[in-house]
């Protein structure tokens, strides 16, 4: 291990060593909130960092490969996770959490990590390591909350399914290796044809990362995981690991499937058209703002597959673009969600009744967020569906994209359900008015900037754009 | 030449008043709006007489025919290049004599109303409405294309409705006023209709360009045909149909006895003098296509004034409101001028049709609107319309009682009364064309005495009937009025048309033909004796007769219950027929289905919830096959 | 920053201003001013761009910018007017200024509402302003969805329903919409040269014939449904129905001809072939229209419903127009959007006042309205004899044009479809004069009318200046037909060539 | 003479593993049951790796390594997988899992 190899795998590194601290301080100090504050600003000291240029390059002979691009998806995700431990701090400080809290964010580095690596791995190896390093610590966190029984239920839910669907994914590389006869990517690339065994290896792994972005049919546990786990874990799953997971499928289809493009660009597009549309007709009938929110994400996963399936350098833009406003605007609405239920403990859409009357800047927050996922101009879920459908039609699929606009329309009906409960609806007992607290704020604040400056601004679509590539 | 570009603040004067009167009313007082607006009207009578003079006795030297002059006109939009809408005003023999007859009448009705419309609510209002009238009519008269015709022709319609339905608080009036508009604006689509066609042939709105003889409309006509018929008999028979509208000829003649409702002046005004008669008007401003080109339009509009005559005439006979006897007596003259058009030729001589139904035109608006007038002093004294409840008023109301008869021997066609001479030469050139329509007219012109001394006996004699206050006459400025149209009925009938107004503009030479006028003035004296008989004094015959002939009468009373089917066809047809299963089509299919749509998404997502069941084995059992069948099916596709 | 993006930035600034008003007073005070600002520089446009002309310019769009905004798309922000689009910007001041005017009672979260009602605004001027398909898209969006929350906070009657309705229909409609304009977008390089948004830089190629095919349909029913194009125009009455008075004078005001312009301005100017070949189909769709919002408003009972129904029949006339396709047909079209936009304005301002004292909109419960309110009741006259096409007012001349303008169409079935629907006129006499007659003349039903007050100042200016534009447009149209007249050589080239071809 | 047993053998038996484990996840009702039917299917999955590294790539180690990952791995699932059954256990007092069905729809 020399200093550039350090250097190459800087983010994983700086994260290595934040757990690290956290872990001692953890040791040395009873007191909360130190550890909070501690964690809050090292992940920051990481996000900054990660925006110092690197070098491209590959290590351990090619089984961990780095480049702009994934060095972009990493800080996206940093990005994420820093916004994530802001909005945490209020609700970890809760009493029935103990005094040790430290486990939150050790798992939720060691995820952050685990995708870290899963993203820039260049072997299947280092690939499962860091797939199962970033699913299994989460299992542990959807059961954090050891009062509810519901998220016992969210545990092992996650845990259970996520165990088979890795299962059925190393059964489909096996399937590779053994056809193929190497899991490096650069080997591997260009060699599959689609043979009976390399189609069924496909699939089966496919099936795999589609349990990870919940794609349907494999998206059954999203609901069920999103509900009963803490708030902050279920946006850190809709957001955090679906979008590593989103990245690292994009990369592996464009570097090592892209022989067999014509084979799963029909299975993206059957997958987009199943997943938009179940998504949606689920989300209309739900009345847990949890539960709600997931089924919209799961939604919104369908319209990424539309950037996904145009395998050129602007579908990847769209794609890293539409993954970071989704950040921003889905930890709003999230954010959202969880100051109320932290300070009342409400998490139903009929609570929302009258919110604006009592707390207006919340709502008004709430509706950017919601109208940015419905992709409402002029916030920034406009612009990224837009680029989405554009990279769609670019490559013909004027059928597929006219099905996502109207799914986007369905989409449009629940979001404003929403918004009328908070704006229009009338309540003789709203939610009460009340102050979350500072870094909650800092991070509504900045998702709000966000959803706006994403879209408006766009040299950071063409940072974005200069550095994704295609196929 | 001489200048006439004066001649654009008739128009304006007018127009002025409107909005002044208009805009200030509520706060100016309202004997002033009065005031200045009869002081107005005077001022755009004497300016039109000027014009007349000018143009007829002053003409330059030299100039055999009355030329067309377009002293003024500005472009107010294109349609197309060569399409375009002149606002302007265009002398000739016609326009100038409507200036004559619109001013005069105005300025009667005007001067009548001050002391008519005394004390009435909205008497400001009145006077806006009446000088927004005047402006249409006489903007329509003065048109210089067709297109400007129709705009004024709508004004004049609006203006007309807004009047009759003046009275707003009274239900018979707004729906009279209604109808009034509708069934015009029905009758106007087809001029709309007819101008579309015709310019689309044409490519011009110009009169001029359209009736020059030598034009290329009239040259060479077109080979457009539409079912058959040529599109150009297509287009003057719709626009006879706008006129037809206006002009109440038969079967769009329902409004007008109706419009009564407005106040009195205002019947004199337009729907006796001058709005009835822009039909008249505009198939003589079109005449020389309807001569040239389609002779069988004219032929229809020669039947159809006919008819129209005859059938109003008949209904007149059994009305029992002053007030629509004399509507129906003004449709059935007006009747007399469309024959007279309908039968008229082209060009001197064989013009005298044309001439004769200008000049009962000009005469019928002097003696029509003096009846009118009288009629409305004889409702404000009594403060009825219906005879029955009239008899032996010549004690009370002597000028009125004077100026009526005068009137009503003038409708009669009795000599010397300017209706005489203009009847007569209508009668000729029925006679010299058509002899079936010359019988007709023959008829009603005793009819028309009948009826006409039917009403005369019954308000003026009769039986003394008691008033539980005794009527007085009208104050001067209601009589005077009375008297000076009286004069002019008198006396107008000596004007040279055949000089003046003729077909081509040039004068031609006039002889009475015996044959003709003395039977007519006979059958004029049969009508006017059984009159006599029948009411003179209180007698039972009328009602016998009645009895005798219980149907005829009855449909005649009745109008031939025309207003009945119409009644039918808006109620049952349009209304209920049409427009409510649209309605309901709109609610229960368009809008239904549109919801449909969002109801079967709900329903989707409610039978499909079963789906997310909590339990993880169903889970991992759909995960399973969904991989499973996605693997068969991709290796199926791959063999395939 | 350029004098057209100006119409962009004074509402966002307004707005801003808005945030930091205490009361209801100072949020309408503020919003006054900055749409009054904005009618100003509306008319100024219109003397400047007349006086750009004089000078000489004879370029398509003046005043043009273009500033690159996503690069690797080629996404510019580009704007730019010609006569028509600086027509529209006129209407849109106008009509905003008033309904600022006529809610100036609005006391339930003015605030917001005044914000919404500007936000809204904006979007339509940016409409108007943009010649860039992606810039365009946006603006409608923005344009279309504050009227979710107008309609919803802010209205009567089963407001949630029809603000939902609404907002679905328009946002399915902006689907079909989307995909037209991607589909254009990507036959954009037809020509050689690069993909572009560009609406002038898309006019000079000539996009392929299959392409046109597909992609007209999508882009002219996706701006026809904003148009109430029969069959999707159920929104309409519901939405009008249910939302509060200056929302409505908006929405059939200014909303409904984002459609009509978006209809020739994107769909046929951009595809003339496609547009030669169907335009046969929609001739009939909105020829059904015209007819049948006629035949439908004759049978309401709700004054709204009467005025959305009439407004399917107007609009249906400006599409119809459209499809015509020429000049003076297009011409007539622009003039219509434009007359059509104030009357209804001026209509739905006097029910919305009307409904404010008495508290129904039902014309079997009112009567003898003239007697107790003649300042309205005079101007609701006024405005019905606009919408029946009385010479004079902007109605007429509008329709005139379109008529004849469609006659001078070379084929029979045009003309005869041109004469059907020159049968609504009669129609709509028809409905005018039964509500005029119902509710304004005849006795006073209820007594308790007669208590209630004539316009407020406010209320005058809403409806004077209105009528003062209908009538100043009806009186001397000369100067805005050969306005819109010069800005249509264009397009209607574009379709001739097409017919050409 | 491991060298006599063909390698489609192996693959039978890896996939009869394979499907078994699916059937066990699918039908048992007993959490722990269930955890221990995925690591039959994650077995499988070793099995093949194994097998074809030693009969089809026999000069490289990525399946054996690959397999000692998955197994190393599979140890780490299943202890969080029993800490949360058993966290399950505290709440519902059994392990059943069609009890655990309290979120649904």
């Amino acid at each position: 291990m020399n200093l550039e190899s350090f250097l190459l795998m800087r983010h994983e590194v700086m994260l290595t060593i934040a757990l690290l601290i956290i872990l001692i301080a953890e040791l040395s100090t009873e007191k909360k909130n130190s550890i909070i504050n501690l964690s809050i600003i090292l992940m920051f000291i990481t996000t900054i960092v990660g925006f110092f240029p690197v070098p491209e390059g590959t290590l351990f002979g090619g089984m961990y490969q780095t480049n702009h691009m994934t060095v972009l998806m990493k800080n996206i995700l940093n990005i994420g996770t820093l916004i994530l431990f802001l909005q945490v701090a209020e609700w970890i400080k809760q009493p029935q959490y103990g005094n040790k809290v430290s486990e939150f964010y050790l798992l939720i580095l060691s995820t952050l990590i685990g995708m870290n690596f899963m993203i820039s791995s260049g072997h299947f190896l280092m690939f499962y390591i860091g797939l199962e390093l970033a699913t299994i610590p989460i299992a542990a966190l959807a059961a954090y909350d050891r009062a509810k029984s519901i998220s016992a239920e969210a545990g092992i839910k996650l845990i259970l399914s996520s165990a088979l669907s890795s299962g059925i994914l190393l059964y489909g590389l096996s399937m590779m290796y053994g056809t193929i006869g190497s899991l490096y990517f650069t080997e591997m690339a260009g060699a599959f044809m689609s043979t009976p065994l390399q189609t069924l290896g496909f699939v089966f792994f496919f099936a795999g990362m589609g349990f990870k972005i919940s794609l349907v049919p494999f998206h059954l546990w999203t609901a069920d995981v999103y509900e009963g786990a803490p708030i902050n874990v279920a946006s850190y799953l809709s957001v955090i690991s679906k979008g590593a997971a989103v990245f690292i499928l994009a990369i592996l289809l464009y570097t090592v499937f892209y022989s067999i493009a014509p084979m799963w660009k029909n299975l993206l597009y059957v997958m987009a058209v199943m997943t938009m549309t179940v998504g949606n007709l689920f989300a209309l009938r739900q009345k847990n703002m949890k539960r709600f929110l997931a089924f919209s994400s799961i939604a919104q996963a369908g319209f990424i597959l539309l950037g996904m399936i145009d395998g050129t350098s602007m579908g990847m833009a769209s794609m890293i673009y539409f993954v970071l406003i989704y950040i921003f605007t889905n930890l709003g609405a999230f954010g959202v969600v969880s100051a109320i239920s932290v300070a009342t403990g409400k998490e139903n859409m009929d609570d929302y009744n009258g919110l604006y009357k009592t707390n207006p800047s919340l709502s008004l927050l709430m509706m950017l967020s919601l109208f940015s996922l419905a992709g409402i101009p002029p916030v920034a879920g406009f612009f990224g569906k837009f680029f989405l459908f554009t990279s769609a039609a670019n490559s013909g699929y004027y059928w597929l994209v006219f099905i996502a606009v109207i799914n986007a329309t369905i989409s449009l009906y629940y979001y404003l359900l929403v918004v009328k409960a908070m704006f229009i609806n009338n309540n003789d007992h709203p939610i009460a008015y009340f102050k979350s607290g500072f870094t909650t704020r800092i991070a509504l604040l900045m998702c709000m900037i966000g959803i706006f400056v994403i879209g408006l601004y766009s040299p950071i679509y063409e940072f974005i754009r200069m550095f994704s590539t295609g196929m | 030449m001489i200048d006439f570009s004066y001649t654009v603040l008739i128009l304006l004067i007018p127009l002025f008043m409107f909005l002044l009167i208009g805009l200030t009313s509520g706060k100016m007082k309202p004997a002033l709006s009065g005031y200045i607006g009869t002081l107005a009207m005077s001022v755009v009578t004497l300016l039109s007489y000027y014009t007349a003079y000018q143009y007829f006795f002053n003409r330059p030297a030299g100039t055999e025919i009355f030329e067309k002059i377009v002293p003024f006109h500005t472009v107010w939009v294109h349609f197309t290049d060569t399409l375009y809408v002149d606002l302007g005003v265009l002398l000739d023999p016609i326009s100038v004599m409507m200036l004559v007859v619109i001013t005069t009448v105005s300025l009667m009705v005007h001067i009548y109303s001050i002391g008519y419309m005394h004390g009435e609510k909205g008497y400001s209002r009145f006077y806006a409405f009446l000088s927004l009238f005047s402006f249409s009519m006489l903007g329509l008269v003065v048109a210089t294309n067709i297109f400007q015709m129709y705009m004024f022709w709508e004004l004049v319609g609006v203006s007309s409705y807004l009047l009759i339905s003046f009275y707003y608080e009274k239900p018979t009036a707004v729906s009279a006023g209604k109808k009034a508009f509708i069934v015009t604006r029905f009758a106007d689509l087809g001029f709309l209709i007819g101008i579309l066609i015709l310019s689309y042939i044409s490519g011009t709105f110009n009169f001029v360009e359209l009736t020059d003889p030598q034009g290329a409309l009239i040259t060479q006509g077109t080979s457009l045909t539409f079912m058959g018929i040529s599109a150009l008999t297509w287009a003057l028979t719709l626009i006879f149909m706008g006129g037809a509208g206006k002009s109440a000829m038969f079967p769009l003649h329902i409004w007008l006895p109706d419009a009564m409702e407005g106040p009195t002046p205002v019947s004199a005004l337009i729907h006796a003098a001058t709005m009835v008669v822009a039909g008249v008007y505009l198939v003589a401003r079109l005449f020389p296509i309807y001569y040239f080109v389609v002779p069988d339009a004219l032929t229809i509009v020669a039947y159809v004034g006919g008819f129209t005559s005859l059938f109003a005439a008949v209904i007149a006979c059994t009305q029992t409101d002053i007030k629509r006897v004399l509507a129906f007596s003004t449709m059935s003259q007006i009747g007399y001028m469309m024959l007279a058009l309908g039968v008229s030729g082209y060009g001197g001589e064989h013009g005298l049709g044309y001439m004769a139904s200008m000049f009962h035109l000009f005469t019928h608006a002097m003696f029509k609107a003096l009846l009118f007038l009288g009629a409305g002093a004889i409702i404000h004294a009594v403060h009825t319309n219906d005879m029955n409840h009239m008899g032996g008023l010549r004690k009370y109301l002597p000028i009125t009682h004077i100026t009526f008869l005068i009137a009503t021997l003038t409708i009669s066609g009795m000599p010397p009364f300017s209706a005489y001479f203009s009847k007569d030469e209508i009668l000729v050139a029925a006679f010299e064309h058509d002899k079936f329509l010359f019988f007709i007219e023959y008829a009603v012109s005793g009819i028309t005495a009948f009826y006409m001394f039917r009403l005369y006996f019954n308000v003026f004699w009769g039986k003394s009937t008691h008033y539980h206050h005794t009527p007085h006459e009208s104050p001067l400025t209601m009589t005077v009025p009375l008297m000076i149209l009286a004069v002019a009925s008198m006396f107008t009938g000596f004007i040279p048309f055949n000089d003046l107004v003729t077909s081509n503009g040039a004068a031609f030479e006039l002889h009475t033909d015996w044959s003709v006028a003395i039977p007519s003035v006979a059958i004029g004296l049969v009508g006017i004796a059984v009159a006599w008989i029948f009411y003179k004094k209180q007698s039972a015959i009328p009602d016998k007769l009645a009895v005798t002939f219980k149907y005829p009468y009855k449909w005649s009373f009745n109008k031939f219950y025309i207003d009945e089917v119409y009644l039918f066809v808006t109620k049952k047809i349009i209304f209920n027929r049409i427009s409510a299963p649209v309605a309901w089509f709109d609610r229960h299919v368009v809008d239904a289905s549109m919801n449909g749509i969002s109801w079967v998404t709900n329903a989707i997502s409610d039978q499909i919830k079963g789906l997310q069941s909590g339990q993880l084995q169903k889970y991992g059992f759909v995960f399973v096959s969904g991989v499973l069948i996605l693997t068969f099916a991709f290796v199926y596709f791959l063999f395939n | 920053m350029d004098f057209l993006t100006l119409f962009v930035v004074v509402p966002v600034l307004t707005i801003f201003a808005i945030v930091f008003t205490k009361n209801m007073k100072q949020t309408r005070l503020v919003s006054a001013i900055g749409m009054g600002v904005q009618l100003i520089l509306a008319i100024a446009l219109v003397f400047m761009y007349l006086a750009e002309r004089e000078a000489g310019n004879t370029a398509e769009m003046v005043f043009s910018h273009s500033y690159v905004w996503f690069e690797s798309l080629n996404i510019q922000y580009i704007i730019g007017v010609d006569g028509i689009s600086v027509a529209m910007i006129l209407l849109a001041a106008i009509v905003v200024l008033t309904g600022i005017f006529a809610s100036w009672q609005v006391d339930f979260l003015p605030r917001e509402f005044f914000i919404s009602l500007i936000f809204l605004s904006a979007g339509v001027f940016g409409f108007f302003i943009s010649l860039d398909l992606f810039t365009m898209f946006l603006f409608y969006e923005v344009a279309v969805i504050p009227m979710y929350l107008l309609i919803g906070i802010w209205g009567t009657g089963p407001k949630e329903y029809s603000a939902m309705k609404l907002t679905l229909m328009l946002m399915g409609a902006s689907a079909l919409l989307l995909v037209g304009l991607l589909g254009i977008y990507f036959n954009s390089n037809a020509g050689g040269g690069d993909l572009t948004f560009n609406i002038l830089e898309i006019a000079k190629v000539n996009i392929p014939m299959s392409a046109q095919r597909m992609f007209f349909p999508m882009t002219f029913i996706g701006f026809g449904v904003l148009g109430a194009l029969f069959p999707f125009h159920t929104w309409s009455p519901d939405g009008h129905a249910s939302a509060p008075t200056a929302v409505s004078m908006l929405h059939a005001g200014v909303l409904m001809k984002l459609g009509g312009y978006g209809a020739f301005r994107v769909a046929m100017y951009l595809m003339p072939d496609a547009a030669q070949e169907m335009a046969w189909i929609f001739l009939i769709l909105t020829g059904i229209s015209v007819v049948y919002g006629a035949f439908g408003a004759i049978f309401q009972k709700d004054l709204k419903y009467i005025n959305a129904y009439s407004s399917v029949s107007h609009c249906g006339l400006v599409l119809f127009a459209i499809l015509m396709m020429n000049k003076t047909a297009l011409n007539g079209a622009i003039l219509q959007m434009i007359s059509h936009g104030l009357m209804t304005a001026l209509f739905f301002a006097l029910i919305g006042m009307i409904y404010g004292r008495t508290h129904t909109r039902m014309i079997n419960q009112l009567g003898g309205l003239m007697k107790i309110m003649p300042v309205l009741s005079v101007s609701y006259v006024i405005a019905g004899l606009a919408s029946l096409g009385l010479p004079g007012l902007s109605g007429f001349i509008a329709e005139m044009t379109i008529f004849f303008g469609a006659f001078q169409h070379p084929d029979v079935f045009h003309r005869v479809l041109t004469i059907t629907a020159a049968a609504s006129i009669v129609i709509t006499a028809v409905y005018i004069l039964r509500v005029v007659g119902q509710i304004l003349y005849g006795p006073v039903t209820n007594e308790h009318y007669l208590k209630l007050d004539d316009a407020h100042w406010y209320e005058r200016v809403s409806t004077g200046v209105l009528i003062v534009a209908i009538a100043g447009i009806g009186i001397a149209p000369l100067w805005l037909s050969d306005m819109i007249n010069d800005s249509l050589n264009p397009i209607v080239h574009q379709l001739m060539q097409a017919i050409v071809k | 003479m491991l060298s006599e047993i063909p390698l489609s053998y192996f693959l039978v038996v890896s996939t009869l593993m394979f499907f078994i484990g699916i059937y066990g996840f699918l039908t048992r009702k007993n959490l722990i049951t269930i955890l221990m039917a995925v690591e039959l299917i994650l077995n499988s999955v070793n099995i093949n790796f194994v097998a074809f590294n030693r009969y089809l790539f026999p000069n490289q180690l990525e399946g054996h390594f690959f397999s000692l990952f998955i197994i190393a791995v599979a140890a780490a699932e299943a202890a969080v997988a029993i800490a949360i059954i058993i966290s399950v256990y505290r709440r519902y007092s059994n392990i059943d899992v069609e009890r655990v069905d309290t979120m649904k729809y």
